[in-house]
Parts: C-alpha cells; sequence; structure tokens
C-alpha cells in the first residue's frame, strides 16, 4: 500500500486534501468557517476527477488541427468550418495524430463547480439570517440558545 | 391494461422527460408571476400533468416494459438517458400525486405561514423541488443523479427555511441540514469519480456491465461503492446519518414538511436500491455484506432508537420525524434481507410509509394553522376542538402502528413473512417490539386529545374550529388510501413485485 | 461618493471592457476555453464593479433589480425552450440536430449557442441577484469594529 | 517533463500549505481570502492538467464570485471564529481519517496517473474527442460535450443556479427587507410555548416585546385574530 501510495502521489495529495478540507467542515464551529471549509472540500474533490481525466504527454481538449483559434495553427490541416462540408462523415481523423486529455471530467466538474457556488450562496444567505436572529454564527451559542428554549418553552 | 389506450404514444416515449421539465421550466415562470393565487393555479396545473403522465407510465411499466429515453438524441453512454422501469414508475407516481395532493392543501396553509410577496417564488422553487426529486428518479445516468440530486436540495434548503417567519429554528435546520446534505452529495460524487476511474462510463446500466466484467471490480470499486453508500444514506437519514431529519422536518412550513416527509427520504432510497442491487449487485461480496450486516443492522437499530427517541419529544412535529427515522429503519431492514420477498416487503413500506406520515403530517399542519399547536401538551382537548382533523390523525396514527385494515399492517405483515422466510425470527421480535414503541408516541397524543378538556382562554372553553375544507380533503384521501390498502393490497404489493423483479436480490 | 477620483475614471474606462471580454469568451467559447457560465460571471462582475464604486443604488438604477429577476428566468427558459423547439419538431429534448434536418451539425451549432446565451443571461442575473441581496442587507457592525 | 512534475508538485505544496492554514486561523477575513488562494492555486493546477475550461470557472467562481460572497456574508456577521476545544475535534478527526484511509486502500488499485490506457481514458471520455469533429463540429470538445452531448446536466446546471438566486432572493429579498412578517395561526393560539420567530436580541427598529408580535398581519377571513398565552394548556 505504501510504496502505490508513492507511486500515486498526485492521487495521495488530492486525498490529504479532501481530508482537510472535511475536517474544517466537521470540527470548525463557526458558520462561515464550515462553509470554507466545504467549499476547500468540494475543490479538491474537482481535483479528484480532473486527475482522473489527466492524460500524460496529452492536450488540452480543444482540437488544434480543425481550427485555428488565434491563426497560428492554419497550417495545412483544414479549416474544419469552410471544409467541413465537402469532407465526408467519418473521413475526418483528427484525434489519432494528437494526444488530449479526457474531456469528460472536465465537463462534469464544471457542472460541479457551479452546484458548488449555488449551495455556497444559500448556506452563506442562511448565516447572514441565523446571524439576524441569533446574534451569533457559533454553533454552540445557537445550539445552547435552541436548548434553552426547548427547556423553558420560551424566549430570553 | 385497457387504460393505456387513453395513455397518448408521445407521452409513452416523451413522458419521462415531460414530467421533470415542465415542472422546471413553470417552476422558473412561477419565480416572477405578480399574482399568488395564479402561481397556487400554475403549480397546480403543471403537477396534475406530471401526475397523470406519470400515472401513464406506471401502466407502461405494469404491462412489463421499460423505456430508454435518449437526450437530446445521443445513444446511452455517450448522452444521458431516462429510463422507465418497474422499479421507479411506483417512486415517480408517489412524488407527482403527494405533490398534488400538497398543492390543495397549500392554498390555506401556505397562506397562513409565508409572507405574501414571497407566495409566489415559494411556488416556484417547490416545483423546482419536485421537479429536482422526479429527476434524480427517472434519470439513468449516473452523474445527471447528482445534478437533480442537488437541484431538489438546494430548493428544499430554501423551503425549510422559510419555516423562519414561524419559527426562527428553522434557519439553524436548514443550515444543517446544508451542510450534511451537500458532504453527502460530495461523498456521492467522490463516489462516483472512484467508478468512473474503474469503469470509465457514467451511464448506470453500462457501469453495472462492466463491473459484472470485472467481477464487481478492484478495491477502487469497493469504496465506490461505499462512499455511494454514506453520500444516500446521509439523504436518505439511514439512522446515524439522520442528524438533519427532526429539525427539518420540524420548524420547515407546514407544507413543505408534508411533502419532504413522504417523498424525499423515499426518492433517495429508491436511490440506494438502483445502486446497490443494479448498478452493483449483490453478487459481489462486499455488497452483499453491506446490505445484509450494515443495512440490516443500522435498520434495525433505526427502528429501536429512533422510536425511543419519538417518545421523548415534547414537539409533535419531532415526534414524527423521530418515526420517520424510525420507518426508513423498517425499509432497510426488509432491503438487507436482499431476497424477493424482503425487497418487495421493503419496497411496499416505501409506498405505505409515504401515505402514512403524508396524513399524519397534513393533520400536525392543520393544528398548527387554527391554534398553532405543535406542542405536544397542548393536544388536549383536540378531539373536541377539531374532530375530523384528529380522526385522520387518529386513522393515520393507528396505521403508523400496524393495526389491521391499514396500509402499515400490510407492511408489517410482508416484512414479517420475509423475515421468516430468511430465517430471521429474531426480526420479527424486533418489529413486534418497534411496533409497541409506537403504540406509546402515537398514543400519547391520541390520549391527550380525545380524553382532555380543551383549554380556556379568559374564561372561556376553546370553541371548535374546523380546518378549511382544502386541508381535509388531501388529509382524508390519504387517510382513505390507507385503509383501502389495508383492506385490498393488490395494487401496492404487485408494484413491490415489479420492483424487486428488477432489483433481483438473492434468491 | 465624490472621493475615489482615479477609481472612477479607471473603472469607467474598465467597465465596458469587461463587459466586451465577457462577451468574446461568451462567442469564442466553441473555440477556446470559456463559455456561458464563465462569460455571466464576467459580465456580473462589470455590475459589481460599477457598484462598488458608484454605489448600490446607482447599480441598481441602472439594472433594476425587477430586471435581475426576470433575466434568471429568462435564462432558464431560453435553455429549457430550446429544448422545447426540438421537441415540437418532433425530437428528443434538446437533440439540436433536428433543427436544421439537412445539417444536423449546423443545428448542433444553433443549438449550442442558444442554450449558451440562456446560461449566460442565466449566470449573470442571478450573481448580479445574489449580490444585491447581500449588499442590500445592512449589517449590525459598523465598521469602526474591524 | 521534469519542469511539468516540479510545477504540480510545487502546486501541490502550497495548496496543502494553505488548506492546512485554514484549519489552524481564526480571522475569518484570513480565512476567507486562503479560500480564494486555495481556489486559485487549483485553478493553476487544472490549466498543469490541461483542464482549461475548468480552471477559467474556477477561477472566475471560486476565487472570484465565492470570495466576494463570502467577505459580504462576514461583513454581516463576524469576523473572528471562536476555537473549538480539543475534546471536540477527536470525533471529526476520526471520521476524516477513516474516510481517507478508505481512500488509501483504494491507491493500489488505481490506475497510474496521466494513464492513457486507464478505462476512464479509453471509453466514453475518448469517443467524444473522435466524434465530436464529425458530429457537432466544433474545435472545442468540453463545450460541445457540455452543451449537446451532455446538455440535458447543464439545463439542471442552469436551475440550480437558478434556484440558488431565487433562495437568496427568498432568504433576504432583492431590498435587503426578507424575514421580518411572522406568521399566524388562522384563529386563536393556543400554546404553552412563545414562538421565537423573532430575533434574540430585538434590532432597535422593532417592537420590544412579545417577540411573536407580527409586523404586518395578512389578511383574514375568519375569527379575529388574539394572539396571547393560554394557561399552559392543561386543565
Amino acid at each position: 500500500m505504501f510504496s502505490a501510495i508513492f507511486e500515486n502521489f498526485h492521487y495521495t495529495i488530492v486525498i490529504i486534501l479532501m481530508m482537510t478540507g472535511l475536517y474544517v467542515v466537521f470540527s470548525s464551529g463557526n458558520l462561515i468557517k464550515k462553509l470554507v471549509g466545504l467549499s476547500v472540500f468540494q475543490t479538491s474533490v474537482f481535483l479528484l476527477y480532473i486527475s482522473i481525466g489527466k492524460v500524460r504527454g496529452g492536450q488540452p481538449p480543444i482540437l488544434v488541427d480543425d481550427h485555428s483559434s488565434g491563426g497560428e495553427h492554419a497550417s495545412a490541416a483544414t479549416n474544419l468550418l469552410a471544409g467541413a462540408a465537402e469532407v465526408p462523415a467519418g473521413g475526418a481523423h483528427h484525434a489519432s495524430d494528437v494526444l488530449y486529455s479526457n474531456p469528460l471530467p472536465h465537463v462534469l466538474i464544471l457542472t460541479a463547480i457551479v452546484v458548488g457556488v449555488a449551495t455556497l450562496a444559500i448556506g452563506l444567505a442562511l448565516t447572514v439570517r441565523i446571524r439576524e436572529v441569533y446574534g451569533s454564527i457559533e454553533e454552540d451559542v445557537i445550539n445552547e440558545i435552541d436548548y434553552r428554549y426547548n427547556l423553558e418553552g420560551t424566549d430570553s | 391494461m385497457g387504460m393505456l389506450e387513453f395513455f397518448p404514444e408521445w407521452l409513452q416515449y416523451h413522458g419521462a422527460a415531460l414530467a421533470v421539465v415542465l415542472p422546471l421550466l413553470m417552476g422558473a415562470i412561477c419565480a416572477i408571476l405578480p399574482s399568488e393565487r395564479l402561481a397556487w393555479i400554475t403549480t397546480l396545473i403543471v403537477v396534475s400533468i406530471c401526475t397523470v403522465t406519470a400515472f401513464g407510465l406506471l401502466l407502461v411499466t405494469f404491462g412489463g416494459e421499460s423505456v430508454i429515453y435518449k437526450m437530446g438524441g445521443w445513444d446511452p453512454p455517450k448522452g444521458i438517458s431516462y429510463v422507465i422501469d418497474g422499479l421507479n414508475t411506483p417512486v415517480i407516481f408517489l412524488i407527482s400525486a403527494m405533490a398534488l395532493l400538497t398543492t390543495l392543501y397549500g392554498l390555506p396553509s401556505v397562506v397562513a405561514e409565508v409572507e405574501p410577496k414571497k407566495r409566489a417564488p415559494f411556488y416556484g422553487a417547490f416545483l423546482i423541488g419536485v421537479a429536482g426529486l422526479l429527476g434524480m428518479v427517472v434519470t439513468g445516468d449516473a452523474f445527471n443523479v447528482f445534478v437533480f440530486l442537488e437541484v431538489s436540495s438546494i430548493s428544499t434548503y430554501v423551503l425549510v427555511a422559510m419555516g423562519a417567519s414561524r419559527d426562527r429554528r428553522a434557519l439553524a435546520a436548514a443550515y444543517r441540514y446544508l451542510i450534511l446534505g451537500s458532504i453527502g452529495a460530495t461523498f456521492f460524487v467522490i463516489g462516483l469519480g472512484f467508478l468512473y476511474m474503474e469503469t470509465g462510463t457514467l451511464n448506470m446500466a453500462d457501469i453495472g456491465r462492466k463491473l459484472q466484467e470485472l467481477e464487481g471490480g478492484s478495491r477502487v470499486a469497493m469504496v465506490a461503492f461505499g462512499f455511494i453508500t454514506v453520500g444516500l444514506g446521509l439523504k436518505l437519514a439511514m439512522f446515524p446519518l439522520h442528524m438533519w431529519l427532526p429539525g427539518a422536518y420540524a420548524h420547515a412550513p407546514s407544507f413543505v414538511t408534508v411533502f419532504l416527509a413522504s417523498t424525499a427520504t423515499k426518492a433517495a432510497l429508491y436511490l440506494m436500491l438502483r445502486f446497490s442491487f443494479t448498478v452493483f449487485d449483490v453478487s459481489f461480496d462486499y455488497v452483499l455484506t453491506v446490505v445484509t450486516y450494515l443495512f440490516t443492522g443500522l435498520g434495525c437499530a433505526a427502528m429501536v432508537l429512533g422510536s425511543l427517541q419519538a417518545i421523548f419529544q415534547t414537539d409533535a412535529r419531532r415526534t414524527l420525524a423521530y418515526s420517520s427515522v424510525a420507518q426508513v429503519g423498517y425499509m432497510l431492514l426488509g432491503v438487507g434481507m436482499a431476497t424477493s420477498l424482503g425487497l418487495t416487503a421493503g419496497y411496499v413500506h416505501l409506498l405505505n410509509h409515504a401515505v402514512i406520515k403524508g396524513a399524519l403530517f397534513f393533520a400536525l399542519g392543520a393544528f398548527w394553522y387554527r391554534y398553532g399547536i405543535t406542542r405536544t401538551e397542548d393536544f388536549a382537548g383536540l378531539g373536541k376542538m377539531m374532530p375530523w382533523t384528529m380522526g385522520a390523525f387518529t386513522l393515520g396514527g393507528l396505521s403508523l402502528i400496524g393495526v389491521p385494515l391499514t396500509a402499515g399492517f400490510i407492511s408489517k405483515l410482508q416484512l414479517a413473512e420475509a423475515a421468516l422466510q430468511r430465517g430471521w425470527g429474531w426480526a420479527v421480535f424486533v418489529i413486534m417490539a418497534t411496533s409497541i414503541l409506537a403504540i406509546i408516541y402515537i398514543g400519547r397524543l391520541i390520549l391527550t386529545a380525545y380524553f382532555q378538556a380543551p383549554p380556556e382562554i379568559d374564561g372561556e372553553v376553546v370553541k371548535r374550529n374546523e380546518a378549511p375544507l382544502m386541508m381535509l380533503i388531501p388529509m382524508w384521501i390519504l387517510v382513505a388510501l390507507s385503509i383501502t390498502i389495508g383492506v385490498n393490497s393488490d395494487f401496492v404489493v404487485q408494484a413491490g413485485q415489479m420492483a424487486a423483479e428488477v432489483l433481483g436480490g438473492i434468491s | 461618493m465624490t472621493p475615489h477620483v482615479i477609481l472612477r475614471v479607471v473603472s469607467k474606462l474598465l467597465i465596458p471592457l469587461i463587459a466586451m471580454f465577457a462577451f468574446y469568451v461568451q462567442f469564442h467559447g466553441d473555440y477556446g476555453p470559456g463559455g456561458g457560465f464563465q462569460a455571466g460571471v464576467i459580465l456580473a462582475a462589470a455590475v459589481i464593479l460599477y457598484a462598488l464604486i458608484f454605489g448600490l443604488d446607482e447599480a441598481k438604477k441602472a439594472i433594476p433589480p425587477s430586471w435581475v429577476r426576470i433575466g434568471m428566468t429568462l435564462g432558464v427558459l431560453l435553455y429549457g425552450g430550446t429544448g422545447v423547439v426540438t421537441w415540437l419538431l418532433g425530437s428528443e429534448f434538446l437533440s439540436y440536430g433536428v433543427l436544421t434536418p439537412d445539417h444536423p451539425s449546423h443545428g448542433q451549432h444553433y443549438g449550442i449557442l442558444a442554450v449558451e446565451l440562456g446560461v449566460l443571461l442565466a449566470v449573470a442575473s442571478v450573481m448580479l441577484a445574489i449580490f444585491y441581496a447581500f449588499g442590500s442587507r445592512q449589517p449590525e457592525l459598523s465598521d469602526e469594529d474591524w | 517533463m521534469v519542469p511539468t512534475i516540479l510545477l504540480d508538485v510545487g502546486l501541490m505544496a502550497m495548496l496543502v500549505v494553505v488548506a492546512f492554514a485554514i484549519v489552524r486561523l481564526k480571522s475569518l477575513f484570513a480565512i476567507v481570502m486562503l479560500q480564494g488562494v486555495y481556489s486559485l492555486v487549483s485553478a493553476a493546477w487544472f490549466v498543469s492538467l490541461d483542464a482549461v475550461d475548468v480552471a477559467f470557472t474556477e477561477a472566475a467562481v471560486g476565487a472570484g464570485v465565492s470570495t466576494v460572497l463570502m467577505l459580504a456574508a462576514m461583513l454581516l456577521a463576524d469576523r473572528e471564529s471562536r476555537p473549538v476545544p480539543i475534546s471536540r475535534q477527536i470525533g471529526p478527526l476520526i471520521i476524516v481519517m477513516v474516510a481517507g484511509f478508505a481512500m488509501f486502500a483504494a491507491i493500489g488499485d488505481m490506475p497510474a496517473f496521466g494513464d492513457p490506457h486507464s478505462p476512464a481514458n479509453q471509453y466514453v471520455g475518448m469517443n467524444y474527442i473522435d466524434q465530436t469533429a464529425e458530429e457537432i463540429h466544433i474545435p472545442n470538445v468540453v463545450t460541445a460535450v457540455l452543451a449537446s452531448y451532455r446538455g440535458y446536466d447543464t439545463f439542471g446546471e442552469a436551475v440550480v443556479i437558478f434556484a440558488a438566486g431565487l433562495g437568496v432572493l427568498l432568504l433576504l429579498g432583492l431590498n435587503g427587507n426578507a424575514g421580518k412578517w411572522r406568521a399566524q395561526p388562522n384563529g386563536i393560539r393556543i400554546s404553552s410555548a412563545s414562538a421565537p420567530a423573532a430575533r434574540k436580541r430585538p434590532m432597535p427598529e422593532d417592537a420590544p416585546k412579545p417577540p411573536s408580535k407580527p409586523k404586518s398581519t395578512p389578511k383574514r377571513k375568519s375569527s379575529p385574530k388574539t394572539t396571547r398565552k393560554s394557561t399552559g394548556g392543561k386543565s
């Protein structure tokens, strides 16, 4: 197991980062710090996914042969948008000569980032409201107030 | 199935997508509607269409068929697909039908509990929540599950927090739910990442095939299963992971509590079944171990400890919330048997419990609506003050206990039969014992309501003030359904068997 | 809000550039990194910068909160509506190929363009809405507590 | 090759340092800023891992929007986080250790990092690379997958972000006035408890007591509302 940990040290680091984020969520009592922990935890999971999709010696999954974004690559390769109509379907195999990284994890993580920020926004809005009604954003204080309320049945 | 003729051909294929996309789009529109009444009518129409569609899909799968809908026209492993089969159509129908009943109930209830200007966006958030739940049940793509899990979760957090205009604890409960829910979802995503590492695909059927080829796969798949189990366990309030549930149920607006209690955990349990039995398979040693020991063990622990905690609550909503934790235990016990009978029993209880808890929370919401009552001691005299609502509560409570001629009895009978067939006599004992605990916590509420006099205010006995008709109708529909199932359980049991057939399980 | 002359002048120059960059990111997303989501965030950032320099009330005059609310909905509807159009044309939800039956790949282009615009609108509006919501809340702590 | 590895190691070291600093620090301002740093360094690493679109988004969202939101929330809430006693950190530590070791246990069976022949890099993901040129005709495969092959996920994503906007609107209000309205039963309130809906510490502009007093009353059709405590509800 230990030799494997060193061979795949990318994954090892990513796991340590995930653990750290998760620890911040669980251990801190401050509502904002918890959300920071959650954010770190989620970002580390993104790192895991992107690491899965990395291909050694690969390139970003933007097909360079097909179309030149800046004009530098406009070599013998056909300009896809212009030449597409003439090239019969199935005739063009651009991927065989260039190695690309796996695009699927990238897509998944783009979605996950958005989900993460959505959760964060709701969490922070809740925090602000909690601060207004409880006067604190420390979990201990909030639990104490609620506990007293449950015991006495009245506020204050 | 002669009724299928009335269900258009187009909907048999496109219905699955329609049931999710329509509430999503209309939810977005609802959010900007100027009038709350208009928003309510829109919501009602949308969930009605969903219910009809879901019923049609249910009939299609009762005919033994399954439908694969290709989103964007791309073939499954490449694109996202929706899968309709015997396992998910009952849950889809349950979610949309419960959404319909809660919407009816919402007309008076939301007016009392939500700020006037916010009612239209509130209905928008509700529709998006419904669509999220439907989406995660109907999809055949593992990552799409996560996306729709979050769609439903995010709107649910907000809906729960809306209870703050009644009780500030709703905010703290929503926050706790958000943190635990997000951790659950992230665990699910981690599990999915490991699964993707092992199989290279995200389509659930495809993952299942790959794992069969690998005969369960390596430790990577094992860890993936662990993380997916914990992630979904958080969502379905599996015993030690249920901390978010009592607060969320107790302090959310009544409208939201009913819908949550009868659908959210059920959808998560469905996913647990889908992943444990069809994506992974009980023929893999590690899955069988987790299902047999973990699910059964935690299920029994939930039944006993959840019921015990329910007894010691001072708030009736919390009592029922802890009871929900216990009821999830019953379902897990059935699933843990992993036999055809056990799975049928677990699935039947999933459906029955939604009906029963829906009725009970409907009644609790009505008590608050008229008298602001949530605490147990305030139940005194409710039998006289709100006879019809209390009647529904009583019948629902009896069903929860498992008295013969109610849906709860059918569940427990099925579970006991399955346990005996599996050779688990002790499980029958646990079921009996927790039923007695249920008698205590439900009985206490019912006795207080009927055998104590109504309170006096300014020397005057509080008068009878029955809940409005729009609250009573959905409540009594569920009560009637619970008794109908108790008298003739064929329809539900058939659904359970259909699901068990898809799941397989050990023979 | 009279001080910070340099900030005001620089930001007046910058904000149009930021907005233009957002549209570059939006429409260049097919060829390079970028797309509706990133562009939406950048576009919202332009307005947020305006709010930070000239005050929230000024920003609300430029882009009223009611627009923002409608923008959120329109974004989702534009995305979903593209799917509904493909539905009405008799194909599956979001199968853009049906938009131009002769050249499915052209349909894909139009479809992607439409949905990315939807994402842009939704994201930019939501980001602004969230900023308005937080910014309008009165803090109980004063600046001196820092 | 070597410089890439050095870059990776450097970025990873920074991430670990930043993450550990977040655990230790108490000043919320520092924590929030470090969260932004963490996202930005992650974005740099994403570029090194060929995920340029992800890097762009993470930089804009994680380091930009998230940080701004957290600062805004902090401004409305608090500056310092209280330390948590050691005794309360053991439980979380155990949970995290269990989760971490479960993942470490899997490392031995994982395909090597960057392996082009791993199952993940062989199957569906690479099909997109091969087929995008024919089927969608755009060079950026990520955009093609995002908007077309898995366009439905992205629709869900748009709805998620919409739901978040709607949620913040419901919770805070666009003009900062949400949360003052109080729910009231549509009849006589019988309760042995006062509803703790109001602030614990009343705001200056608030009515002092009782806390359950509504700011504005909803329209009522039936009996006049009397809000009061009963004598405990028992008889």
